[in-house]
């Protein structure tokens, strides 16, 4: 039931802490160095705004993994709620923001029932979640992308700036504050690691575990809402087809972000670094395009990709040495 | 509205090309085209592929206006989401042209938004399928139709041509319509079940080949005669399409060209030296059945 | 056979009357009782399986009673959570240590009742918080650590410090002190008695008999799920405690038929299982001791003693960090449970649920498992042979199921037990390791299990059978070493191995029985 | 730990209650029969050989792959890479089929290894997942994830994205032969099964399996190799995968590492699930798993046959799914 932390050496201790945003430098310097324009004001703001979604369903992941479940739903949510948003978006800006968030709520309310009601497994119970929004989405859109209004103000959420900074930008800047907040600064973000850590031991301390439970998968749903409400204002369509494979993109930032998969331990700064330097890797590689090297770069990515995850979980498995089984 | 970006005549340019997906040979015979073009005339070609993400492409092209192009070509995943890509090139003083598929005319027009459209007609493509198969069929056939990915502009197009081309045609009726993903496996899969749920149909309208040739697998699996009992038509004109035809398993396709190479790059200079553009430029595409099946089939990719 | 109760001076904090709980039909608790004074510190003694930790559990809500009725500072007491009772000023330390290893030792004492600043967390405070507590009993490490990186004496003080922390009225410790030394002890006492000063009533559940004198006010006696006496501390000697503890009238020391073991074995015929010095984790110090084929020896102690984890490092399932082995005369060090089974040991877990059974699978299938290698040619098992070993031993052990297709999860926990026993028997092995055979055990199914045993051993198989039971050593061995904080404390043969030298050896260590020296 | 049940508030013990024991116990074949009834009376023809044939090529594939998962699970893990590694075969036998790798001698031998290489390799890398998980002690999930992402761009690296078509009758055996009128990879399907229960049942390796999956501490003390046992399983997922792949591209006579196997982790997995195997490990039924693919095949023809855009079919998979998998909450409850 208790951990044995004595084995790590301190150097190990410090690649687990600073790792990402060690290596996060690294490859912005690399690409400096490497490639025109890229530290160019237009690259990392545009940058900034497309990778401002993931982030933001990574921080409900890092919640998710942290208090020791897994949310396989979040990139079908989050489709779903930008269909959601693009049709309430000739109402306005705030009610588009409301609709698409609500939606998002909605659909991690589900799981949180799922999971701590009928007792489903977390992979199962947001399988299942995928699915449905995958599903609701097309219905809703009548499978195909769904406009949003440019007559409203909706579509600033997405192409507007504020202070020279995209506005989708500003929304995860602030997100992830709170999340830092909540985490570190609030009784809730210890019990999410106390239930993570050992849900049976919290009970036995007093913790609530299942309303826990239930309030981090409503959180990442709602995260995924908001992705959706950036998606749909973004690209100035609500997109029932787009969110393949976020999920895993998420859950990769959030381990690579040296998040204990078996919860109980994790950051949400260097989830943030995790989902950066994650988003970093596409925009090099198309960089290095421009180099007129890498052919069908595509599927050098996803191996890429792979070997990196491989490389990060094992580190961090030996971080954790025997710890690492739940 | 602000006038099109313009672009001064060099004889070499780094050009963009921001491909939709790779996951089929269409593409990937489209992606090549404009390599080997590029490299035939020593132009340098900034090459992104957004795996079937409209949002990813959308960034990928502001990774190319980040790296400064003289132009991109862009080959829209969807008609609505890739409008602030086309917005961002335009502001960006970057000239954009449209491949093979196009964006929503509402929102972004061509000469003035981008240079212009290049690609095959997908109305057009669905009208010439309907056609020959109203005359193959005397104007008597029950079509179970395979339609492409559902939401691609494509998959729309091609069901609104081919629907206006048989509406002449009272006796011709869609029994069943259902989406085979622009995919082989897929597309059999779909036709196996529609055929089964549908013994009475005598054609098959395939969006693509690649479903086409699943759906003759179907067939036969079915125990019916491809060509025979049943009618099947699509379009692209690849390899295994025209040797199905020459084989009279499929009925005939209407060529859509992914060699975009040549007419792209060729506008582009055209483009740069001042000429005016048509607004939508149409490849005329070929039409493959068994009379010239035999003699194109070496050009087909 | 109920004491009557010596009035306490003031209304009571807390009454329970007739408390009922049973677990899937077996009964944990039976009419209990229990009544504690305000300011007062009161021993909950009883042997393993009493029901003394089911009594808290479900007076803190963590499980629901059947029936009963408790009044807590007056008050009817319905709580369903162990969050409710912290909230109605009941804080606990669970037998178990129920702390959350990776986070912070701050954490760990404040975890549900942060200190704020405007709403949020106030670190400072908390740390602040963490280190007064610790320094009341005198420990000073860095509250920031992981506490799983602190030995597992601190880990228990943290514990008990989040249990001080909350400002409660009633504090509950079950075997608070099973992995603390003496210093560490005395440190606890004198919290205790600073925070009775204040009027805290404590609730203190221990095996450790003297501990219960140098704290404690009043006691109370549990047996089977009963309260079998309560009263003041001084008025009950500590022989008599733990006669009563035991359900025996000492004055009677006869003991025929009080358990079912067969006349002695003769005498060990050569050495099967030598252990010298033995050392691993932080329970098992130094631990000696030797068993001969066709000898049944015990192996007594309280609980904490280190039984378990010695007979699990003789097992292969837990490493050996000092000392040596011999088997059958050679050196031995197993370092996975299958090379011991490989040489011939068996091992009957102490704790059923979580190292003995596979509950889904028939009881079939669980009386084969470690046999099933036996029982495979070419990878595919015998199941005639299988079918016809199962069937023989469910004959010899009585054990009662359905049919042998029986899930065993469906089974009492007896005859649970029997299927395990039958899982080593029918690999005739060399030796057996019984860690508490008839713990939880109803007592129709004791007698057969302990009559098995003897016969067992009269076949020339070496037991070493570990017990809390005093009968069960006394009258089930031929000879006993008793463990005391994981050093083999005393060897007792023939009329040394008698329940007042046992009694004395578990509760002083070597007392005028012959000092087990090993040199 | 013990107690960890006991504190569940909402886990009932439905196990006594008879309805849902039975439901617990058959549910996946209630609702299979419910399924036929249904197509009977709504369906157009439905009722003839053509259509079982239809569903049975269609399933094999996913029941080829379930019954690695099946037995995974049952050891309490997941195998999210089998999509990934049906590509990877998939991939490779045209590779050698046309002698790109290297050249054949004789077309026999072509064949021969076309069959066997590629799920070898399969194998192999299903065996390293198992040794990520055994080794470094990494969850199954994750171990899984990096071939679910590498895996496919293997494959897609290796055959550059094209499409592979390939003409040749021997290895299209697999997909296209019949024996006595039965579709080849239907028998090779039902011999996985019929395999695979008998060795759940009858073999050391099954109750190993279902011992390491009920209680892997108990397990390991009765003297089980633990950690073999689980290597062995992810090792056979792999291989059922790789011959999973072989299938579907003998379908098609032709090969795309882009959509091989596509998302069928997620079918495999609902399957399972479906078919009344405890995700929890230590209960396996791999004739529930059978069932459980009929049922989601069937769910997919009902709802093409009658019309049903995709859009609703998903929607009705996860409610699908949700039911199955809570009614065996009941049993779990113990
Ligand atoms: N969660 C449970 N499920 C089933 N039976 C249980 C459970 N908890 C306790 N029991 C049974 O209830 C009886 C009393 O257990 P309890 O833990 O209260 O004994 P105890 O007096 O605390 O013993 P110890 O001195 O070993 O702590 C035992 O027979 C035990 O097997
Ligand atoms: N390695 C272990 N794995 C699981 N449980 C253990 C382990 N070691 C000890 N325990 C449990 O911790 C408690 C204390 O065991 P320990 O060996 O320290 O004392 P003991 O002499 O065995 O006391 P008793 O046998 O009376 O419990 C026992 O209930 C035992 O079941
Ligand atoms: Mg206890
Ligand atoms: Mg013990």
């Amino acid at each position: 039931m208790t951990t044995s932390l004595t084995s790590r050496t301190p150097l190990l201790v410090l690649v687990g802490r600073y790792g990402v945003i060690a290596a996060l430098l690294l490859l912005i310097l690399f690409g400096w160095a490497r490639y025109d324009n890229f530290l160019g004001s237009y690259n990392i703001l545009s940058f900034l705004r497309y990778t401002s979604m993931f982030a933001l369903v990574a921080l409900g992941m890092a919640f998710v993994i942290m208090s020791g479940g897994i949310d396989l739903s979040v990139g079908a949510v989050a489709a779903m709620s930008s269909v959601v948003a693009a049709l309430a978006s000739p109402y306005g800006l705030i009610p588009g923001l409301l609709a698409g968030a609500a939606a998002g709520l909605v659909a991690g309310i589900l799981n949180g029932i799922l999971i701590t009601r009928l007792n489903i497994v977390p992979f199962i119970a947001t399988l299942a979640t995928m699915l449905a929004a995958g599903g609701t989405g097309l219905l809703l859109a009548g499978n195909q992308s769904v406009s949003v209004s440019y007559d409203t103000a909706f579509v600033e959420l997405g192409q507007g700036d504020l202070l020279g900074f995209p506005v989708p930008a500003w929304i995860a800047a602030i997100a992830y504050v709170l999340g830092s907040i909540i985490l570190n600064l609030t009784a809730f973000g210890r019990s999410v690691l106390a239930v993570g850590g050992s849900e049976d031991a919290s009970r036995m301390m007093g913790l609530p575990a299942d309303r826990v439970k239930f309030l981090v998968y409503a959180g990442s749903g709602l995260l995924a809402g908001l992705a959706g409400v950036i998606l749909a204002a973004q690209f100035g369509a609500g997109q029932p087809i787009e969110g393949v494979g976020w999920e895993l993109f998420a859950i990769a930032a959030v381990v690579v972000g040296g998040t204990l998969l078996t919860g109980g331990k994790g950051s949400v700064e260097s989830t943030l670094a995790g989902a950066l330097l994650l988003g970093l890797i596409f925009n090099i590689l198309n960089f290095e395009n421009g180099l007129g090297w890498i052919s069908l770069s595509a599927y050098w990515q996803s191996v890429i990709r792979g070997l990196f995850l491989l490389l990060v979980v094992i580190l961090q498995a030996k971080l954790v040495g025997r710890d690492a089984t739940g | 509205a602000q006038e099109l970006p313009k672009l001064e005549p060099k004889d070499s340019y780094k050009v963009g090309f921001a491909q939709t997906e790779s996951n089929n040979p269409w593409r990937i015979a489209q992606t090549k085209s404009m390599q080997d073009e590029a490299q035939k005339r020593g132009w340098q070609l900034v090459y992104t592929d957004a795996a079937g993400s409209a949002a990813k492409q959308v960034a990928d092209v502001n990774s190319m206006i980040a790296q400064g192009v003289d132009a991109i070509f862009l080959a829209p995943r969807e008609e609505k989401p890739l409008i602030p890509a086309v917005m961002a090139a335009k502001r960006a003083g970057i000239p954009v042209i449209l491949l093979d598929r196009s964006v929503d005319p509402s929102l972004a027009e061509a000469g003035r938004d981008y240079v212009t459209f290049i690609g095959s007609d997908f109305i057009e493509e669905g009208r010439r399928a309907g056609e020959w198969l109203a005359q193959t069929t005397g104007g008597k056939a029950k079509i179970i139709e395979l339609q492409g990915t559902t939401g691609s502009s494509p998959a729309n197009d091609r069901a609104k041509g081919f629907a206006d081309a048989i509406q002449a045609h009272p006796e011709m009726e869609v029994v069943a319509s259902q989406s085979g993903d622009f995919a082989r496996d897929k597309g059999r899969q779909v036709a196996e079940t529609l055929l089964q749920a549908h013994p009475d149909a005598t054609a098959i309208y395939a969006h693509n080949d690649e479903m086409a040739v699943g759906a003759i697998a179907a067939v036969e699996a079915a125990g019916k005669v491809p060509g025979k009992d049943i009618t099947i038509v699509s379009i692209d004109g690849t390899r295994d399409a025209l040797q199905a035809i020459i084989d009279g398993k499929l009925g005939a396709t209407v060529e859509c060209s992914p060699f975009f190479g040549p007419v792209a790059y060729d506008t582009l200079v055209k483009y740069a030296n001042g000429e005016t553009i048509p607004p939508k430029i149409i490849n005329e595409d070929r039409f493959f059945d068994a009379s010239n099946a035999q003699e194109l089939i070496a050009e087909a990719y | 056979m109920f004491q009557r109760q010596t009035p306490t001076p003031t209304p009571p904090l807390l009454v329970m009357r007739g408390i009922d709980k049973s677990f899937g039909g077996s009964p944990a608790l039976r009419g209990a009782e229990f009544t504690l004074g305000r300011g007062e510190v009161h021993a909950l003694i009883g042997q393993n399986g009493a029901g003394k930790s089911t009594l808290i559990k479900v007076l803190t809500g963590y499980h629901r009673r059947d029936a009963g009725l408790v009044e807590f500072d007056g008050q009817p007491f319905e709580v369903h959570s162990p969050h409710a009772a912290q909230a109605a000023g009941i804080s606990t330390i669970y037998q178990e240590i129920n702390l959350v290893g990776l986070r912070s030792v701050a954490e760990n004492i404040c975890l549900g009742r942060e200190p704020r600043r405007f709403g949020l967390l106030d670190w400072r405070a908390m740390h602040a918080e963490a280190r007064r507590l610790l320094g009341r009993f005198s420990i000073d490490v860095d509250v920031r650590r992981p506490l799983g990186s602190l030995p597992t004496a601190t880990q228990q003080m943290v514990a008990i410090a989040r249990a001080i922390g909350f400002k409660a009225k009633l504090v509950i410790m079950d075997e608070p002190t099973s992995s603390l030394d003496d210093r560490e002890v005395e440190v606890l006492f004198d919290v205790i008695r600073q925070i009775r000063a204040d009027g805290v009533s404590v609730v203190f559940v221990s095996h450790k008999l003297d501990e219960l004198y140098a704290v404690c006010d009043r006691v109370t006696i549990m047996r089977d799920g009963t309260t079998v006496r309560s009263g003041p501390m001084s008025e009950i000697g500590k022989l008599e405690l733990v006669a009563t503890m035991l359900g025996r009238e000492l004055t009677a020391v006869a003991r025929q038929g009080a358990t079912a073991f067969g006349a002695k074995a003769a005498h060990a015929a050569g050495e099967v299982l030598a252990v010298d010095q033995l050392a691993a984790g932080p329970r098992v110090r130094d631990v000696s001791l030797a068993v001969g084929a066709g000898e049944i020896v015990g192996m007594a102690g309280l609980l904490g003693a280190g039984r378990t984890e010695t007979v699990r490092v003789v097992f292969g399932a837990d490493p050996a960090a000092g000392g040596s082995m011999r088997y059958g005369g050679q050196p031995f060090r197993p370092t996975e449970p299958a090379d011991a089974i490989a040489r011939g040991i068996g091992f009957c877990t102490e704790d059923r649920k979580i190292e003995g059974i596979v509950p889904e699978l028939s009881v079939r299938e669980n009386l084969t498992l470690a046999l099933l290698p036996h029982l495979t040619k070419a990878g595919i098992v015998d199941e005639a042979e299988q079918r016809r070993i199962v069937e023989r031993f469910i004959q010899r052990l009585g054990v009662k199921c359905q049919s042998p297709e029986q899930p065993i999860r469906e089974l009492s926990g007896g005859n649970q037990q029997k299927v395990l026993l039958a899982r080593w028997l029918c690999m005739n092995p060399k030796l057996l390791i019984l860690d508490e055979p008839t713990r939880g055990i109803d007592v129709g199914a004791k007698a057969e299990i302990q009559a098995l045993i003897g016969e067992l051993a009269k076949d020339g198989l070496a037991v070493l059978m570990v017990s809390s039971e005093v009968e069960e050593i006394i009258e089930g061995s031929d000879r006993a070493y008793v463990l005391r904080d994981g050093q083999t404390v005393a060897e007792l043969t023939g009329q040394d191995l008698n329940e007042t030298e046992l009694l004395a050896a578990m509760a002083h260590g070597a007392h005028d029985s012959r000092e087990y020296g090993h040199g | 730990m013990a107690d960890a049940s006991i504190a569940r508030p909402a886990a009932p013990a439905r196990t006594s209650d008879g309805l849902g024991q039975l439901l617990a116990r058959h549910g996946a074949l209630v609702g299979l029969v419910l399924l036929v009834l249904f197509n009977l009376a709504f369906t157009p023809n439905f009722v003839s050989w053509q259509t079982l044939n239809v569903n049975l090529t269609q399933v094999a594939a996913i029941v080829i792959v379930a019954v690695g998962m099946t037995l995974v699970i049952a050891t309490g893990g997941i195998d999210l890479s089998v999509g990934s590694l049906m590509a990877i075969s998939g991939a490779l036998a045209p590779l050698i089929l046309l002698g790109q790798i290297l050249p054949m001698p004789h077309p026999l031998l072509a064949v021969a290894l076309a069959f066997v290489l590629p799920v070898l390799v399969a194998g192999a890398f299903g065996w390293f997942n198992g040794f990520l998980i055994t080794r470094y002690r990494i969850q199954p999930i994750v171990a899984t994830l990096v071939l679910f992402i590498a895996g496919r761009g293997i494959a897609q690296v290796v055959t550059n994205g094209n499409l592979q078509v390939f003409r040749n009758p021997e290895f299209q055996v697999i997909g296209l032969g019949r024996l006595f009128g039965i579709p080849v990879q239907v028998i090779l399907m039902l011999i996985l099964v019929a395999g695979a229960a008998w060795m759940l049942r009858r073999t050391l390796f099954g109750r190993q399996i279902l011992a390491v999956g009920g209680n892997e501490q108990a397990a390991r003390l009765a003297g089980i190799p633990v950690a073999s046992v689980k290597r062995r399983v992810y090792l056979i997922s792999g291989l059922c995968a790789g011959l999973a792949g072989l299938v579907v591209i003998a379908i098609n006579s032709a090969s795309d590492a882009n959509l091989i196997g596509l998302g069928m982790e997620l079918d495999a997995i609902a399957a399972v699930a479906v078919g009344g195997t405890l995700l929890a490990g230590g209960r396996a039924s791999i004739t529930g798993t059978l069932l459980g693919a009929l049922i989601i095949q069937l769910v997919r023809y009902t709802l093409l046959a009658n019309g049903v855009p995709d859009s609703a079919a998903l929607v009705a998979k996860a409610g699908l799914i949700v039911l199955a998998v809570w009614l065996q909450q009941g049993r779990k409850s113990t």
